[in-house]
């Protein structure tokens, strides 16, 4: 594998402040009323949603689930369109039908998730599986949290990849947490990583707060997958930096953990690293958050300006 | 004395049963410590500890599958589903399973299964679903939806008691939103397979059950006043199996039916109750029986969409008044 | 000219849609070199290759799964279940993601699930099933259920062109027992929510799916030498959309319904058809419409208790009478 | 562990051959048209199925699948029911409404199954876990195809046992074939006893024509289990020596496979072996192999004799 240029590493910091600024922005609009369905951030998953979507070329299918914002950014997916979906808007992806983060783009290959967990998992074998029918050379990129990693599609799913040798990759996004469930008393296992092998392909844990080791890993994954060699599980190993929704106060969660982890934000640890290796300064810093927040702020303007759906419309389109 | 919401009823009656009957345990996802995405068990695992709350992976079939046979072995479990939803996933444990083992060998499953429905709160398609008529076509369950708090514990309680898979189909947009007076020292049981007439009236029947119940009676106090109108409202509280004397009892005094309900109209438990009044009490119908429900669409998210998909009072109304002039 | 069964219709159907269209390909368990539990797509794979006839683990949520992820690419996937009964494992996929992605995302999804279904086969509960009302209550699903060898081939075909996700059940009693001349060169393609009249009549309207039109046509050949009666009967061969004009037209002209499926009674298409009838043409009924179907017990295996439990033609006459001397 | 006695390797031997015996008389009765529901034989699972079973104690749950005939003998049920049960009959377990292999008997603890593969699974975790939760001391023990173990419900379940620590036993019964499809083509692992690594329970892979070899796995794991130690999952490497079910010929079936383990038919290894170790003689053989057939003559005789059900009372039943 060869090592990462300097305008990847550009490309993850900024995505991954977007994101973060994003969830922000739509937390503060949720607090004020104006998003009224669940609000499920990324904080703290940055590095994962980000660093791994970002692997992907234009041919690939992304399929993104709750807590993924970052992995529609890193496929190119606007601020607005994000809001605008958020919003419930007429012109959002899903024209007001569908809540928040569910929503697709044909146009970028991402496929909205349904809530169902693990669900999506064998859709997006399917559509690996679809596009090397087509004679494309396109991968499939899913995610599953290490909660949902116990649904019984999450097994299905994977087998069948394994034996369609599937261009498939899926991420587990460990963050220790489902909903107030800790990691200990959903499964038993060592490492999720390790159910892998019960389904016969490559499963390796990464540390979820550093991009550029899961960029390396997912890298690697989505090329083996696009040579041929088929799917791949794996874990990235982070921590879930808020409740599970923007209505939990976290209460349950593990005080000492979540400093630790603090301390281990992605989005600093990537800052660091990249001013350490002079790749950037502080002022391209300031620069760079100045104009993500400048986007942000035009793009929920334009959002909370745009029209509602036309309630005469609610019926069009259960069938193609 | 204080007054009941329909959320905590629904905890009243499973910390009474399971301070009653040590057969009975809860098992679900976030129950324990969270106290259920709903607060519905808050408290309960303090009270009763792991062996009795026990939260589960994120597994639903497995939830039930283990419930089912927990049933099988003497004990009577309370599995909640998080949202009504994600029955979905534990469909097959229900009706393959749960529903079949006393027909098939004579062993009965008591088993009650909580599930969280109905729309009205932004959830958007995958957190508003009512599910209620997928399991109206399986023999061997039971399917209850409780409109008022006192129900909500009855009903619960009954079910708990029962010898059967009881999908009880709790609406979450009324948990908070009604409450009524329950003594505490009273014992509230709601037989299994028995309305009520939630209001009485002379002139139309409006057959609904769970969260419409109240906006039929809206509907109802608005046909009073402005047309005149005395709406019998039949609150169904157990939907498998329906209660027939109830139905027909209604129609032969009212001799016109609206059908209310918050699912989807097509293949929704409305037109079951409309088949079996026809063969059970045509001759006292005086109109065509008009069935009020959710469009035939996903739950849409917009508020401004999932306004125009639900039933409520106007749609209600309007529909009375077109019977009332057949 | 030779004849064409109901099985050799379906697997022709394949064949042809296979040959046209080189994103159709077929998934399901065992369907390659063993051709199908019931020999349904023989000589497939040797012709078409791995590639488009896939045999798969025993995984229904992951067909169904991966066949909605196909589709979303372009491709045109065939799934089949083995038995109908085992789609309960695939329930959650289809109507969570196949059903919904058109309204949630703009998305179509051109997927055929097939599922051998139906009883007469001592096949006992679990072989035996007829699931399609479930399916009936999930907005953006089709659902089809050909009677006639000429149908299978015809709705198959068209089941594949459609851009939605279409619930084909065949009926596996049909397999071998009924055939009809199909020419060779004959392009066979029935549309998607159109019923047909099957046998003409004045007197009743004989309202019925699946292998029920063959009791049903027995029943009338009986009822019209016995009783003098002409039985109409309207074959619904699409149930989802239903053909809600050959419905109101069949009634308008009889005056008279007999509704006949072989799924279990209560929650079945029947309702619906009733309530459907009832909103829309109650003006021409002169008696209550009846509906025959299953007992609301699972399928028992011992024959002499499946047959207690099936409608058939003697159930179908004695609802006729009725319904005549109203 | 300690030694098997040789009662339990008589017993052993017996119960195989009755399995054996009652399989062939079974088969006969559908070629004769007498049964009329799918006939799934355990031909050359003897071993494992009955080895397994033989384990428990009175107050155990047993789980048995289509091919587990043996089992049900195992545990204690009785030819005449297992014929009256295929033949329909009013006094058969399920009084006729249930075919063949799907019996219960609560006086021996027998669940049957659905045959929808991997549904028994949770549902024995379940039962282990009443058991405990009242007491008991009892283990439940749950079989699976190498097929069925595919199934969202094998993950669900096996996951669930793991977390609450159940009581639990799951025997993989890999005959190599699952209807005509060969193992290879179901799933990718090198072997499925694997997959309890991603559960975090132990998992063994175990010869399944070596019945004393499988008595001594399952009995330590069942004694683990009923210590408190938890779930364990064995996979039972064998050969289904006939078609899928009584109307299948088997074309498609590795000829040269399944005469290589014609040679270690596990009823001639356990002979043979208890013939070494002089625990029986040839004319002890001759006289076991005689009781069973007249057994099984007898019970055929009267079940063929018994009343069918009174079809009035099909509706009975379908609530408690
Ligand atoms: C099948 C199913 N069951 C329950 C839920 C409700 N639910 C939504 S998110 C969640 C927790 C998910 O935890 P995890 O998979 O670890 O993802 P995380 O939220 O931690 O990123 C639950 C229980 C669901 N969406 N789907
Ligand atoms: C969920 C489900 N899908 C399909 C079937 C149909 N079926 C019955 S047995 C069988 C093969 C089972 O193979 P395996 O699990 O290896 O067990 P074996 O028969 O080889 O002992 C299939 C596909 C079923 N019973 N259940
Ligand atoms: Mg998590
Ligand atoms: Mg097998």
């Amino acid at each position: 594998m060869s090592s990462i240029s300097d305008e990847i590493k550009i490309k993850l910091l900024t995505v991954m402040l977007k994101t973060r600024a994003t969830e922000e922005k739509i937390v503060s609009l949720y607090r004020q009323g104006q998003i009224v369905g669940g609000v499920y951030t990324g904080y703290g998953l940055e590095a994962t949603t980000v660093a791994s979507a970002l692997t992907l070329e234009k041919q690939d299918y992304l399929f993104p689930i709750h807590r993924d914002l970052g992995a529609h950014l890193a496929k190119g997916q606007s601020v607005l369109n994000i809001l605008l979906q958020y919003l419930g808007r007429a012109d959002g992806l899903s024209r007001g039908r569908e809540s928040g983060i569910h929503f697709s783009d044909t146009r970028l290959r991402i496929i909205g998730n349904v809530s169902h967990l693990g669900a999506m998992i064998p859709v997006a074998v399917g559509a690996a599986l679809g596009g090397r029918m087509q004679g494309e050379s396109s991968v499939a990129l899913n995610y599953i949290g290490e909660g949902g990693s116990n649904i019984g599609d999450f097994h299905e799913g994977l087998n069948f990849a394994a034996v369609q040798n599937a261009p498939f990759v899926l991420i587990i996004e460990n963050n220790r947490y489902a909903y107030s469930t800790p990691a200990y008393k959903s499964s038993r296992c060592e490492k999720l990583a390790d159910r892998a092998i019960g389904y016969g392909m490559p499963g390796v844990q990464v540390d979820g707060n550093d991009a550029l080791e899961i960029y390396r890993i997912v890298k690697a994954a989505v090329q083996r997958a696009r040579e041929g060699q088929g799917p791949s599980l794996i874990e990235c190993l982070t921590m879930r930096m808020a409740g599970h929704s923007a209505h939990d106060d976290a209460a349950y969660m593990d005080k000492k953990q979540l400093a630790e982890y603090a301390r281990r934000d992605p989005i600093h640890l990537l800052e660091r690293r990249l001013l350490e290796e002079k790749i950037i300064d502080r002022s391209y810093l300031t620069r760079v958050r100045q104009q993500v927040s400048e986007e942000i702020e035009a793009a929920a303007e334009a959002a909370l300006a745009a029209p509602l759906p036309d309630p005469a419309g609610v019926s069009d389109g259960v069938y193609a | 004395m204080s007054e009941t919401t329909y959320l905590q009823a629904i905890h009243d009656a499973l910390r009474e049963e399971l301070l009653r009957d040590p057969r009975v345990f809860l098992l679900g996802e976030d129950i324990g410590v969270y106290g259920g995405a709903f607060k519905v068990t808050k408290g309960l695992l303090q009270e009763f500890g792991e062996q009795r709350i026990m939260d589960t992976p994120i597994s639903e079939s497995a939830i039930i599958g283990v419930a089912v046979g927990a049933a099988l072995t003497g004990m009577r479990p309370v599995a909640e589903m998080q949202f009504a939803d994600f029955i979905t996933v534990g469909f097959s444990q229900i009706v393959t399973n749960a529903a079949t083992l006393h027909y098939r060998h004579g062993l009965a499953v008591p088993l009650v299964v909580r599930a969280p429905s109905g729309g009205g709160i932004h959830g958007g398609p995958f957190h508003s679903k009512n599910p209620e008529a997928w399991f109206m076509h399986q023999p061997g369950l039971k399917i209850v939806a409780p409109a008022t708090a006192r129900d909500a514990k009855g009903l619960l309680k009954s079910s708990i008691r029962d010898d059967n898979p009881v999908l009880y189909f709790e609406n979450k947009f009324l948990y908070r939103r009604i409450k009524e007076v329950i003594a505490d020292e009273e014992e509230v049981l709601v037989p299994l397979g028995r309305a009520s007439v939630y209001r009485p009236g002379r002139d139309v029947s409006l057959i609904t059950y769970g969260a419409m119940v109240h906006a039929a009676q809206q509907a109802a106090e608005i046909l009073a006043t402005q047309d005149g109108i005395e709406a019998e409202i039949i609150n169904l509280r157990t939907l498998k199996p329906l209660d027939q004397a109830a139905l027909t009892a209604t129609v032969a005094k009212t001799n016109r039916v609206v059908i209310v309900h918050e699912a989807n109209l097509t293949g929704g438990i409305g037109g079951e109750i409309s088949a079996l009044l026809i063969e059970h009490a045509f001759e006292w119908l005086d109109a065509p029986i008009k069935r009020i429900a959710s469009l035939d669409t996903p739950t849409p998210y917009s508020p401004i969409l999932e306004e125009a998909f639900m039933p409520d009072a106007v749609k209600i109304i309007a529909a009375v008044r077109e019977v009332m002039h057949y």
